[in-house]
């Protein structure tokens, strides 16, 4: 019998790319043979918007690369900046800024898991997941007035102090979260299906994973002990006790379990965090003319220069993001805007794995890997 | 009489007549203009003539906006906010609009949530062409409106009314799930108003 | 001894000067050397390439790469001088596959090529694209426009009249 | 008490004492088959309002079943708790442009929607809705049903292949190889239920499982073949392609199956298709296994009311579960599927059949 290929572009409108992403699939019958990668679809040139924009006002920039988790993009960017101009930041600013990106890690997380369940064809996890997340929405929308996109680290600290009453709705939260995080699993992880679809699928050898540069808990789920936040220890981070969770398998199954771990881990950094809160500003002013505003309430907050200029350089910051392995590699030339800004985001370099991932497999295959990778399109295409 | 734009009275069809006549009488669609409301009198306007029809109009635009099924098209951020309009907390289900439906032919809404790129302009173009009539447009976030943020890229099409048709616009980066429902709710009022006669062809 | 000194003393002819970005040990290395110095780098213990990027400075393009190490926790930058005219050096992709598209994004957005590397191409803007964004003297001022082909393929050009609706009021 | 619901009109007409004035002007003009032939006419036209009617509700239903899973409302605005929201979905979809897209087989693309639809309404013709309520009691309505069901896949084969669409031929590929895998076992582990009646036709089977053991157990066939039931059950879940085996559909890998293409009216028969299916194999499943009508009697009651009201309790049950499982497992992938159908599902099914032939035989049961 003749048999002839069939070629299949899946996107860049498909319901389980994450958005606007297009696989070319050249496929034998339902055995993709060859998976090519077509993107570029959210392509937005926020590296050029970058040099055209002075340092503070990029910032709202790096909340929209990667829009699930918007504090550790902000934060990327804004502690290359202060590397680069050599600004201290106060503890308790430190303290603030770290709970909050685990909290994001948390929502990250719960929006990756759910949106890989709805694609296996679980509706009920994702709204499940989103519940929490509103609340956690909440949360961030207390602290800093925004839902998603936050502009709330900014050099030097972050803008505002934590509203009153914020800790103890935190903790509930966090309470919530650990009762919910037991049905998460009882859904989940007991289910059959859930198992036969996501074991020995999109497998990806430790030294391979490295190869292709994969990092953050798709790495991890490879069996490679590595943690930014270990590796090379910044903020608070070195302060705190917590573990890289890893898995040996390499499969998809390996990666989500890794990402469940994660929660649990960022909760236990949450309650670290929390209990040690000390008080004092949460800006420093000592360098750029940030000034202590008074009659405030709590006599912290403070201005931001508007125009900010850092020493002629280059720094390469990189940071544990959900996602992975974010860096921000900024040249400065001594003037108000940035040379040039590159952003080494994680979910462009983890999708280079797909395509070894999926040889051989079906779509259905596809749709689990790509799901527990973890792409957000924005982080992808900048 | 006359009553929320439609004709009730029964008059005899003469388009001929109809297209003849110069100056009409003033009628509710002329009040309309006063309040500036573009789209609602160019819906109007289509349905001169329409008198047959206006109660299976009016059947038709109640079940319409009753069962807006949108097209799952995300394209950035807002899609995030769209998804979270869906979920439990805000439960767009509540309108009869849960069933997301992705493919276009079976579509009735697009919410053009986020950033249309230079590259993703023929494409969203496509996906609206490829939806059946009757078909409605939201442009959500700065970014659908006008470009936004990215207003001064080189990538980034400065608002996506100049390839498709919007009716509404929601305004916001992103914007919360709530204005999400309001932009629902002001479609649902804009449809009530409508006419399909007219575009059925069925009064000429 | 840090990873750049130890990198001099492995190629003492292909690294041009060392020095520090911030904290981080960087060795310039000559063009036609990067392969050597990068596979000496992999086997110094830099399994990770973190980032390949590329820079405009009107009168040359560097090319920065960054390389970490998760056993000796260390970083280690290597960067090329190109010649504005022909900006050409040669692919990791041999070395790295997750080169691959770092590469082909840096041929995209600044104009850098890459020798021997499989399949470059542009990546995230269509092929056709006039011009290299991150270029300093990219125009800004031409609008360009995508259509899509019989077979999907993006066609780019400046005249958006089979797409737009309304008169274009770009800038 | 009747054979059908044909002589139940007759009985109940005779009652009201119209019944032989009206046979009299018939047998006057000669053409008393006329009057048979509206009656069962009225039988019909009555069935199908009702199969509509129970359709538009099952899709409101799924909607309020997957809103209380998921911690939600479900459709509120339309209608009192939005009851009338099929009704608009209905209309609405009447009222869409319908699309035939250009490279499509124009005439198979039209016919598929009424080859899927009307077949679906077609099993309702032996299903005996209550003591005397089944519009016709084939003696061989259990074979009828498998066989009508069976042409659904090739619809659904029309339909993908005409639309001229990658994805709704890989879904319609996919339909057809699922339906054909489950088919068998569905009839295997139905055919070991006709061992113990005798019979294929479904009011026998239902008329066999009256009465208790020990004035207790209600002797319902899932007590005699548990492993029949659960292989009976998923596989009609397979037939009917619903989570977790909706692989013609599949939203997230197909973007919408075999139907990705069609739009207004057609979609809307294929949707319908899909309910009415669910229904009727519901129906099938409660009849072979689950009692069928048979329930305690009620006083004053006439049985004719109480039976259907127990079928339609126990069928919605069983749909009940139908949806409360697509809401909580993931979809399987179609290789795992077919595997699961024809190595596990299908020797078990025989074993099955083979241990039910020795024990009847035997005299045991």
């Amino acid at each position: 019998m003749e048999t002839d290929e069939l070629i299949l572009n899946m996107g860049p409108v498909h319901p389980s790319t994450h958005g606007v992403l297009r696989f070319r699939l050249r496929m034998d019958g339902e055995i993709i043979k060859n998976c090519e990668i077509v993107m570029g679809y959210l392509h937005r040139g926020t590296e050029k918007l970058g040099e055209m924009k002075t340092y503070l006002q990029f910032i709202p920039y790096t909340d929209r690369l990667d829009y699930i988790s918007a504090m550790p993009n902000n934060y990327a960017y804004v502690k290359a900046v202060e590397e680069l101009a050599g600004i201290e930041v106060p503890q308790r600013a430190e303290y603030i800024r770290v709970m909050i990106m685990e909290l994001n890690r948390i929502v990250n997380h719960i929006v990756s898991i759910g949106s890989l369940l709805m694609d296996l064809g679980a509706a009920t996890m994702i709204m499940w997941g989103f519940r929490e997340r509103e609340t956690a929405l909440q949360l961030f929308e207390q602290l800093c007035g925004a839902r998603m996109t936050f502009n709330y680290i900014k050099p030097g600290g972050v803008r505002e102090d934590l509203p009153e009453g914020f800790i103890p709705k935190l903790r509930e939260w966090m309470k919530d979260m650990e009762k919910r995080l037991v049905d998460y699993e009882q859904l989940i992880n007991d289910n059959e299906i859930f198992h036969m679809r996501m074991k020995d699928i999109g497998t990806i050898s430790a030294q391979e994973a490295i190869n292709y540069g994969l990092t953050g808990p798709s790495l991890r789920g490879s069996g490679v002990d590595y943690d930014m936040r270990k590796i090379e220890p910044y903020s608070i981070y070195p302060d705190i006790d917590f573990k890289a969770c890893t898995r040996p398998e390499g499969d998809s199954y390996a990666r989500y379990i890794v990402r469940i771990d994660e929660i649990k881990e960022s909760l236990q950094i949450l309650r670290q965090v929390i209990d040690s809160m000390p008080e004092g500003k949460i800006v420093s002013n000592a360098k750029y003319g940030i000034a202590p505003m008074t009659g405030s309430p709590s006599s912290v907050m403070t201005y931001f220069p508007r125009i900010f200029t850092p020493h002629a350089g280059e720094v390469y910051s990189r940071i544990e993001a959900p996602k992975g392995e974010l860096g921000f590699y900024i040249v400065s030339d001594g003037t108000t805007k940035p040379y040039r800004v590159k952003i080494r985001s994680p979910s462009f370099c983890n999708l280079t794995a797909i395509p070894k991932m999926v040889q051989g497999l079906r779509i259905p295959d596809l749709i689990a890997a790509f799901g527990t990778i973890d792409v957000v399109l924005g982080d992808v295409d900048r | 009489m006359e009553k929320g734009g439609i004709r009730l009275d029964p008059v005899t069809i003469d388009t001929t007549k109809i297209k003849t006549i110069k100056r009409r009488p003033v009628t509710a669609i002329d009040k309309l203009e006063d309040t500036g409301m573009i789209s609602t009198i160019l819906a109007a306007r289509e349905r001169e003539g329409l008198i047959l029809f206006s109660t299976i109009d009016q059947v038709f635009n109640w079940a319409r906006l009753s069962s807006l099924w949108p097209v799952t098209s995300g394209l950035a951020c807002c899609a995030i906010e769209m998804m979270a309009t869906a979920m439990a907390h805000h439960d767009i289900a509540r309108f009869g609009m849960e069933i997301f439906r992705a493919s276009p032919r079976q579509a009735d809404l697009m919410f053009v949530a986020g950033t249309v790129t230079k590259r993703m302009a023929p494409r969203v173009k496509k996906l609206y062409e490829m939806m059946a009539e009757p078909k409605w447009v939201i442009a959500v976030g700065a970014c659908a409106s006008t470009g936004g943020p990215y207003h001064e890229s080189y990538s980034v099409l400065k608002g996506v009314d100049n390839i498709i048709p919007v009716d509404v616009y929601v305004p916001g980066c992103p914007p919360r799930p709530e204005a999400f429902l309001y932009a629902v709710i002001q479609l649902r009022e804009k449809i009530k108003n409508e006419g399909y006669g007219a575009k059925w062809g069925l009064n000429k | 001894m840090n990873a750049a000194e130890e990198l001099k003393n492995a190629l003492p002819n292909s690294v041009v000067s060392i020095s520090f970005q911030l904290d981080k040990p960087l060795a310039i290395i000559k063009k036609e050397d990067i392969l050597k110095a990068a596979t000496i780098a992999r086997d110094m213990g830099f399994v990770h390439l973190s980032v390949i990027t590329g820079i405009d400075y009107c009168d040359r393009y560097e090319v920065v790469y960054n390389f970490l190490s998760y056993v000796r926790k260390q970083n280690l930058v290597l960067k090329v001088i190109l010649d504005h005219n022909n900006p050409v050096v040669d692919s990791l992709t041999s070395i790295w596959k997750g080169a691959d598209w770092l590469e082909r994004e840096t041929y995209d957005l600044v104009g850098i090529k890459f020798s021997g590397h499989p399949d470059l191409k542009r990546i995230l803007l269509p092929e056709g694209w006039a011009g290299h964004p991150l270029q300093k003297d990219y125009d800004m001022k031409t609008e360009q426009f995508v259509t899509i082909g019989d077979d999907g393929e993006d066609i780019v050009s400046t005249d958006g009249s089979n797409l737009l609706r309304r008169k274009y009021h770009g800038n | 008490m009747f054979e059908n619901a044909y002589e139940l009109i007759v009985y109940i007409m005779t009652a009201l004492g119209i019944y032989d004035s009206i046979f009299r002007v018939f047998e006057v003009l000669g053409i008393e088959y006329v009057l048979r032939i509206i009656i069962v006419f009225v039988e019909i036209v009555v069935l199908f309002a009702f199969a509509l009617v129970t359709i538009m509700f099952l899709t409101w239903m799924e909607r309020k079943v997957v809103a209380m899973v998921q911690a939600r409302y479900g459709p509120m605005v339309t209608g009192p708790r939005g009851l009338l929201q099929p009704v608009m979905d209905g209309v609405k979809l009447i009222g869409k442009e319908d699309i035939i897209p250009d490279k499509a087989d124009r005439w198979v693309f039209t016919l598929a929607p009424f080859i899927i639809f009307i077949p679906a309404l077609l099993v309702f013709i032996p299903l005996p809705f209550g003591d005397s309520l089944v519009i016709s009691n084939f003696k061989i309505g259990l074979l009828y049903i498998i066989a009508v069901s069976a042409i659904s896949p090739i619809a659904i084969l029309l339909a993908g292949w005409a639309s001229n669409n990658k994805y709704s031929l890989m879904g319609a590929m996919r339909a057809v190889a699922q339906d054909i895998s489950y088919t068998i076992p569905l009839a295997l582990a139905a055919i070991a239920i006709v061992m113990f009646t005798g019979s294929l036709s479904m009011v026998d089977i239902v008329t066999a499982q009256g009465g208790t053991w020990f004035g207790v157990i209600p002797k319902w066939f899932i007590f005699l073949q548990p492993l029949g039931f659960i292989l009976f059950l998923i596989a009609s879940i397979a037939e009917m392609g619903r989570i977790p085996f909706d692989f013609q559909e599949s939203e997230s890998e197909l973007v919408a199956g075999f139907f990705t293409e069609y739009s207004g009216m057609k979609f809307a028969m294929f949707f319908l298709a899909e309910y009415a299916h669910l229904f009727a194999v519901s129906g099938i499943v409660v009849t072979l296994f689950l009692g069928g009508w048979n329930g305690p009697a009620v006083p004053f009651i006439p049985v004719q009311i109480t039976s259907l009201v127990y079928f339609l309790i126990k069928t919605y049950a069983v749909i009940f579960f139908a949806m409360w499982l697509r809401d909580t497992v993931p979809r399987m992938r179609i290789d795992q599927l077919l595997g699961l159908g024809w190595k596990v599902m299908v020797p078990v099914a025989l074993l099955n059949l083979l241990v039910t032939g020795l024990l009847v035989t035997a005299g045991v049961i």
